[in-house]
């Protein structure tokens, strides 16, 4: 099978695999043994996650930059096919698994204060740990059988997670509609595998992706059973990761609890569409790379749209993320693969900790809501402000991330989203033409970021408290909450900060995690296109962000609300309204026309049997009965009535009885006499 | 004369058949029985005058005469107990030989 | 003059008779009888037999009638007049029938009795030639009550002993059941 | 004693004591019926371990390869000039059985501890329960067509009568609807086993035969015989092994049950009492699959072959129909029948590619969804144990009602759903490879089968999850309000019972498909080949 590997190496993918299984062990405890409600299970799922991350680091140490490593082990034989499990490190996978552990190690401590108190404390860490676990031996296994299996298994983690209160209507169906959204994306990515293994009899993706010979062979056979795999794989990173058409899920899951949003559908979850195109990047053929382009930029301009007139804080993160990840598609399909990568790890960071702020602000909203007993959304916006003062941590974390958000200088997020537009901007001069209209609305969409994220910022921390101006005897106390939550707070937006990602502040290609994954060296033209991209947006940060204090906090403007535009975006663009009123009503009332199928035309054929049976045989016993025994019948019938004629006679009358007597006499005497 | 004794006889037999027949009443049924009793007993007298010697005409129709009168008194009774049992005289109502 | 009697009782019969079927009233047809009763009685002295029509005379209209008078009495006079409602007519649906039985009987009879020519029987003719016939004249008593006792001895005690039965079981019919067994 | 006789004929052993027992010792029954399921298992389970593996004892058309076998003249006729009639007492199992003995021999467990609930002629229903338990061993054991042909035929009859006298309202006429299916597609069958019988001559002996290993092999079919495979008669304008090959194939497609032949199968599972649901799904179901296998591609391949097409789609049919239907569906029982019906499509599709994957996932789907189907039905049953009721809308937020039970229908909805990690999975994963891959490997199905049945996956997380969502979620509401309240108790522990090693089974054959893999492995291989020699 495989050449056995250097002692080293072996023990490094044994750590690689005890970091996948910690977390799991701690929730099949969390389930089995810890009772519930108990304090422990936080821990023991946070201490699993820790040990998984310093895990984590040792194999990234071992693995980052160096050759990859690859074990497998026999799971079962199905004819002649062996299905082997198996794990494969290398620079992508170590990448995923430290960032996974290391996002998700703050999640841990935060949710040991936010979910403090729930009936359920237990079920949450056991459903968390669950899900780390498939996440991370989602990243590592090297097969793709495998990777279908925890692709969906972190689809049910999430759908579990969504629907963690499931006592609330919207978060029940919310979590349906996550996992059937996934699941369309599920079965286009299994039809996907399927394809490639009816191609080339394999699942292993070292053998697929990692051998040249098959990347050659996949590279230069443009034809149909390679494009339909790659549109089908497309497909599936396309409902992972909440891209157009299938995004409207991801807005909806925010019904779960805000640490869950934090990891699963900001960081972790959303980010493996991105991390499978990684993946099996070559297997794409150019067309799929186009469209992958074009709905990644489409995404992330419509979501950052929608974003702009939202009222719920965690709905405008939600699509701020969708926006996010188109970012990252599209870089993947102009082939900034390094860029989208860079973006996908500084991404994480800073926009776990744009839901963790909000879940802390969230927190507050609720302690108001229920001390005051007031009849709020304390999601919505509208009802905040002025919170800045009483929760500097959270407001200066916040403004950190924002900061990232827009790809502000200093920040992870400059240094990705600079990537992604030069790269962008490159991919088009290369095509020439209309191509150019693709990196534009990049940069658009930066701008509207700008924007959304001010308005948050600024309707959320600044200007007057709206609670305090309908209600001013109150006393507003809000503060950042235990260390619990400012620790992990503290710790994302250091990682929000240009240093862990790169030396040089705003040279992309110097971030360690490009050079790791960097294909091709660009030409000079970047530079130009470099200073353009930074400055056009940096530059235009200080107006746009005034224009939103403007608006938002002096008040000065205000959008009409009726306009066309502001009601597209703010319904989200009709999109789910589409989905429900066409889609869903159609497949249920294709599901109602064959229950009447069944009921009418197959039952009623089999009915129609039967009843021509049931008749015919009813013929034959109405010829029995009246035909047959009808003969029998009348004789009886003659008798009968010969019997009950004579019976009539007795009557019991004596008067009777002497008159047939006397007849009798009679008619004897006639019959003697006259014949 | 004997013609005509017979024929009156045979008239009375007849009424007293339709009587019994008809009647509702059980006491008119008994006067019909009686009337054809009576029809026998004129039978009897008018061949009993050629009978002289024996007197055998006469002496039946005494026996006859006895035995009606004791059969009335019977009748009678009987017509009494039913009266008593079925609140009614009327034959027909009298029906339980019916099966 | 004797024939002019001798039809009109015939007729007195018959008629009485007739009434006594056509009529709705039970008391009216008990009396109309104690007629036919009588006039009988009339035609058996006729017939020459007089012990016989005293006897008739005494015990149907001082026994047998008087006895359906009490009967008539002791019954219940509404139940009977309800009765008398049931129809008006003399010939009915419901009566068609008897009145059928009762003309061919008569038809028979008189016509066995035209056919058969009593006074020409053969038994008839003998007697009144060895003058075995009653006469007018004859006093036919003591005839009968020494026939009584000696030819026809034995059925006049099988009569007297069934009369006493008769009046025994009458009375014990008739009893008022204090209480029953 | 062979060891497959005694496992086929310890239930009646078992019968015949109940019906022995007087009335007064009625809940004795029940224990009775327990263990000998529960021997029958012990049996099974020794089976499975001692069963071995390895290209010589794949079996399939290779008389010599079975295992466990016992060969016994049973009736034996000499006709004269018809020559002699033979028909032998002949078991033995080869891969595509034992794990079908194996599955079976559980739920017949299962279905014996379900049978708890039984409240009326408790004599009747254990023996017939038995009774019906020993057809259905011997239907997977027996290897003389005319012995299938009894156990198969016995298999109906106390069915009906479990049907029609214990079941629910319109039992009656379920279990007639059921009969005269199940009676149509076999009456035929017999037709084509007597011209079976006289086109096929054992080489030993040179008399006409009934074993189904000689039916397979073409060299012992007569020259001149209707089914022979020179002569080429033709019946009805087609030849006659294509109509006897589709005469089978309507049996079994009954049984399956295959779109448009199962309009039967709502009305038998909703109205049955809950163990013969049980059984029905389990097991019944899987004897159509069996007999597929066996009998209809195992004695007419190059007809299969060439009607693979049209049997892949209606596979592809059966998977989508039902689904649809399942997701039109109020009554909960009714629901999960049609899922049944649209997983039993991946069983036809997985056989219709007639690659070893897909035979390969088409078994392990019979195996799954023995479990599958059994916790799902006996789930269903204990609500409705409890209330009487199985509409969908009736219930609302059973989840804070009855928290366990909520797990298991989780575990049970989701491992039908095919959610990696349990044995669904693998199943419907391998039954599509089977279909995507036909089309490189033997060109008989088109690769869009295989996604129109990729497509009932994602139909089915619409049923199941639209279920769980109106029923076990929200605010806890209920039709029969606080009555409902109080007698919706959570599951027993007899209950747990059943549902913890179910839950377990699926799960670990979800990890470890090689469980069941491993023993068929050999089998389906050389039924492949035997397929396309």
């Amino acid at each position: 099978m495989n050449p056995t590997l250097p002692h080293t190496d072996t023990l490094t993918i044994q750590l690689a695999i005890v970091a996948v299984l910690l977390p799991l062990a701690a929730s099949l405890l969390n389930l089995v043994l810890v009772k519930s409600q108990s304090k422990v299970s936080g821990w023991l799922s946070s201490f699993a996650i820790l040990g998984s991350m310093v895990l984590s680091v040792l194999v990234f140490a071992k693995v980052w930059n160096q050759p990859a490593l690859h074990a497998q082990q026999l799971w079962f034989v199905v004819g002649t096919m062996q299905v082997d499990v198996g794990i494969w490190l290398n620079n992508l996978s170590v990448l995923m698994l430290l960032l996974v552990t290391a996002v998700a190690l703050p999640v841990h401590v935060y949710s040991i204060a936010y979910l403090k108190g729930d009936d359920k404390y237990t079920r949450y860490f056991a459903y968390l740990s669950f899900f780390c676990f498939a996440m991370l031996a989602l990243v590592i296994v090297d097969n793709l059988v495998l990777l279908y299996a925890f692709w969906e298994l972190v689809g049910f983690a999430s759908y579990l997670l969504i629907g963690f209160w499931f006592i609330r209507e919207k978060a029940v169906l919310a979590n349906k509609k996550a996992f059937i959204m996934n699941r369309i994306g599920d079965v286009a990515l299994l039809t996907g595998i399927l394809l490639l293994y009816a191609d080339f009899h394999t699942f292993n993706l070292v053998t697929l992706f990692d051998n040249h010979a098959t990347a050659a062979f996949i590279g230069t056979a443009d034809n149909y059973w390679i494009t339909l795999p790659g549109a089908c794989f497309l497909i599936g990173a396309i409902a992972k990761s909440a891209q157009f058409p299938l995004h409207t899920w991801l807005p909806d899951a925010m019904e779960g609890p805000t640490s869950v949003s934090a990891l699963i559908h900001a960081a972790t979850m959303v980010a493996a569409g991105i991390f499978l195109l990684a993946r099996v990047y070559v297997l794409f053929s150019p067309n799929v790379l186009m469209v992958m382009t074009i709905i990644g930029c489409f995404t992330a301009f419509m979501a950052a749209t929608i974003a702009l007139t939202q009222n719920d804080l965690k709905r405008i993160l939600a699509y701020s993320t969708i926006s996010q990840l188109g970012f990252m598609m599209m870089a993947m399909g102009v082939g900034a693969y390094s860029s989208a990568l860079l973006h996908l790890a500084a991404h994480a960071f800073f926009k776990c900790l744009l839901f963790l702020s909000a879940g802390v602000i969230i927190h507050e909203m609720q302690h108001l809501k229920e001390k005051h007993n007031l009849d709020i959304d304390p999601q919505d916006i509208n009802n905040m402000g002025g919170l800045g003062k009483y929760m500097p941590v959270t407001f200066i974390t916040c403004i950190i991330a924002s900061l990232a958000l827009i790809g502000f200088p200093l920040t992870s997020g400059c240094l990705s989203k600079d990537g992604i537009l030069v790269q962008a901007f490159l991919w088009a001069d290369n095509k020439g033409g209309f191509y150019i209209i693709i990196p534009v609305m990049g940069v658009l969409t930066s701008l509207l970021t700008i924007f959304y994220i001010s308005r948050l910022l600024f309707k959320v921390f600044l200007g007057k408290s709206r609670l305090k101006a309908v209600m001013p005897a109150w006393h507003i106390e809000a503060h950042d909450g235990s260390p619990l939550f400012k620790i992990p707070m503290i710790f994302l937006a250091l990682c929000s900060l240009f240093p862990l990602f790169s030396t040089n502040p705003f040279e992309y290609e110097h971030s360690w995690i490009y050079r790791g994954f960097a294909i091709a060296v660009h030409t000079v033209s970047a530079l130009d296109y470099h200073t353009i991209v930074l400055l056009s947006i940096n530059v235009l940060v200080i107006p746009i962000a005034y224009f939103a204090y403007s608006i938002y906090v002096k008040q000065k403007f205000s959008f009409k609300t009726t306009s066309l535009l502001f009601k597209i975006s703010f319904n989200e663009w009709y999109i789910d309204r589409f989905y429900h009123r066409i889609i869903v009503k159609d497949i249920l009332r294709i599901g109602d026309l064959t229950k009447w199928l069944d009921k009418n035309v197959l039952d009623g054929t089999i009915h129609l049997f039967a009843n021509t049976g049931v008749a015919i045989g009813k013929l034959t016993v109405w010829t029995d009965k009246y035909i047959i025994d009808g003969l029998i019948t009348m004789l009886t019938l003659i008798i009968k009535q010969a019997g009950n004629f004579v019976r009539g006679f007795q009557t019991g009358r004596v008067q009777n009885y002497l008159f047939t007597m006397l007849l009798v006499i009679v008619v004897i005497y006639v019959l003697k006499t006259f014949i | 004369m004997l013609t005509y004794l017979l024929l009156i006889g045979a008239g009375l037999f007849c009424i007293g058949i339709f009587i019994v027949l008809s009647k509702r009443n059980a006491i008119q049924v008994l006067i019909g029985i009686e009337l054809i009793l009576n029809a026998a007993i004129l039978n009897l007298v008018a061949f009993g005058k050629y009978d002289k010697l024996n007197n055998g005409g006469q002496t039946f129709a005494l026996f006859a005469i006895v035995l009606a009168g004791a059969a009335a008194a019977v009748a009678l009774a009987i017509i009494l107990n039913v009266y008593k049992q079925y609140k009614t005289i009327d034959p027909n109502a009298v029906d339980k030989l019916k099966d | 003059m004797e024939q002019i009697v001798f039809f009109v009782l015939g007729f007195v019969v018959l008629a009485s008779a007739l009434t006594v079927a056509a009529s709705k009233n039970l008391v009216r047809s008990i009396f109309m009888f104690f007629v036919t009763l009588f006039a009988l009685a009339g035609l058996y002295v006729f017939a020459l037999a007089d012990f016989v029509a005293i006897t008739q005379v005494v015990i149907y209209v001082g026994g047998v009638l008087v006895l359906m008078l009490f009967a008539f009495m002791l019954t219940n006079k509404e139940v009977l007049n309800n009765l008398q409602q049931g129809s008006k007519r003399f010939i009915s649906l419901q009566k068609l029938p008897a009145l059928l039985v009762a003309v061919l009987f008569l038809l028979i009879l008189v016509n066995a009795i035209i056919k058969a020519q009593p006074d020409n029987l053969a038994w008839i003719q003998a007697s009144a030639q060895s003058g075995n016939v009653i006469s007018p004249t004859d006093n036919m008593v003591p005839n009968i009550g020494i026939s009584l006792m000696t030819r026809y001895l034995l059925p006049f005690e099988a009569v007297s002993i069934f009369l006493m039965m008769a009046l025994i079981g009458a009375a014990h019919l008739a009893r008022k059941e204090e209480h029953k067994f | 004693m062979n060891i497959l006789s005694l496992l086929i004929f310890l239930p009646v052993l078992f019968g015949a004591l109940i019906l022995v027992l007087p009335e007064g010792l009625r809940y004795i029954y029940r224990y009775i019926t327990l263990l000998a399921t529960l021997l029958q298992l012990g049996l099974s389970v020794w089976l499975y371990i001692a069963f071995k593996n390895g290209a010589g004892y794949a079996g399939v058309a290779n008389e010599g390869q079975y295992q466990f076998v016992e060969k016994v003249h049973w009736i034996a006729l000499n006709l004269g000039s018809m020559g002699k009639m033979q028909i032998d007492y002949f078991v033995g199992i080869d891969g595509i059985s034992i794990m079908l003995l194996l599955m079976s021999s559980v739920v017949m467990v299962i279905a014996a501890l379900a049978s708890w609930e039984i409240n009326k002629n408790h004599k009747g229903y254990f023996a017939l329960f038995l009774l019906l338990d020993m057809a259905i061993t011997g239907v997977f054991c027996s290897l003389d067509f005319f012995l299938f042909y009894i156990f198969y035929e016995l298999m109906l009859l106390p069915l009906y009568f479990l049907i029609g006298i214990w079941g629910a309202a319109r039992r009656e006429y379920a279990a007639i609807k059921f009969f005269l299916f199940t009676l149509f597609g076999s009456v035929f069958m017999l037709l084509v086993m007597v011209g079976l019988y006289f086109s096929v001559k054992d080489p030993a002996t040179g008399a006409h035969t009934f074993n189904i290993i000689q039916m397979m092999n073409p060299a012992n079919y007569d020259k001149d015989s209707i089914f022979g495979f020179i002569g080429q008669h033709m019946l009805l304008g087609l030849p006659a092994r294509t109509v006897g090959f589709m005469v089978l194939f309507v049996a079994f497609a009954i049984k399956i049950p295959v779109v448009p032949l199962h309009t039967w199968l709502p009305d038998a599972h909703v109205e049955s009492p809950t163990p013969i649901s049980i059984i029905l799904a389990g097991v019944l179901l899987k004897v159509g699959g069996y007999g597929m296998l066996r009998i209809c591609f195992g004695i007419f391949p190059e007809v299969a072959t060439s009607y693979a097409f049209w049997i892949g789609l209606l596979g592809v049919i059966s998977i989508l129909y039902g689904a649809f239907n399942a997701l039109a569906q109020r009554d909960l029982k009714r629901l999960i029948a049609y899922s049944s019906v649209s997983h039993m499509g991946f069983v036809l599709l997985g056989i219709a590619s007639q690659t070893t994957e897909g035979v390969s996932g088409a078994m392990m789907q019979m195996v799954s969804h023995g479990f599958l189907s059994s916790m799902l039905f006996f789930l269903v049953g204990v609500i409705y144990y409890r209330v009487h009721d199985r509409d969908i809308y009736s219930f609302r937020g059973l989840g804070t009602l009855m928290p366990k039970y909520t797990v298991f229908i989780m575990i049970a909805f989701f491992a039908s759903l095919g959610l990696p990690g349990f044995s669904a999975f693998i199943a419907e994963a391998f039954s599509l490879i089977g279909a995507f891959n036909s089309h490189n490997f033997n060109g008989l199905l088109p690769a869009w089968m295989g996604m129109c049945g990729a497509l009932g996956i994602l139909l089915s997380a619409g049923y199941f999850l639209w279920t769980l969502q109106r029923m076990f979620f929200g605010e806890t509401k209920l039709k029969g309000g606080e009555v409902w309240k109080l007698a919706l108790v959570d599951i027993s522990s007899r209950e747990m019972l059943v549902l913890v090693p179910l839950s377990l089974l699926t799960l670990t054959l979800g990890i470890m498909p090689s469980l069941v893999f491993v023993k068929i492995n050999d089998s389906v291989l050389a039924f492949v080949q035997f397929i396309h020699k």
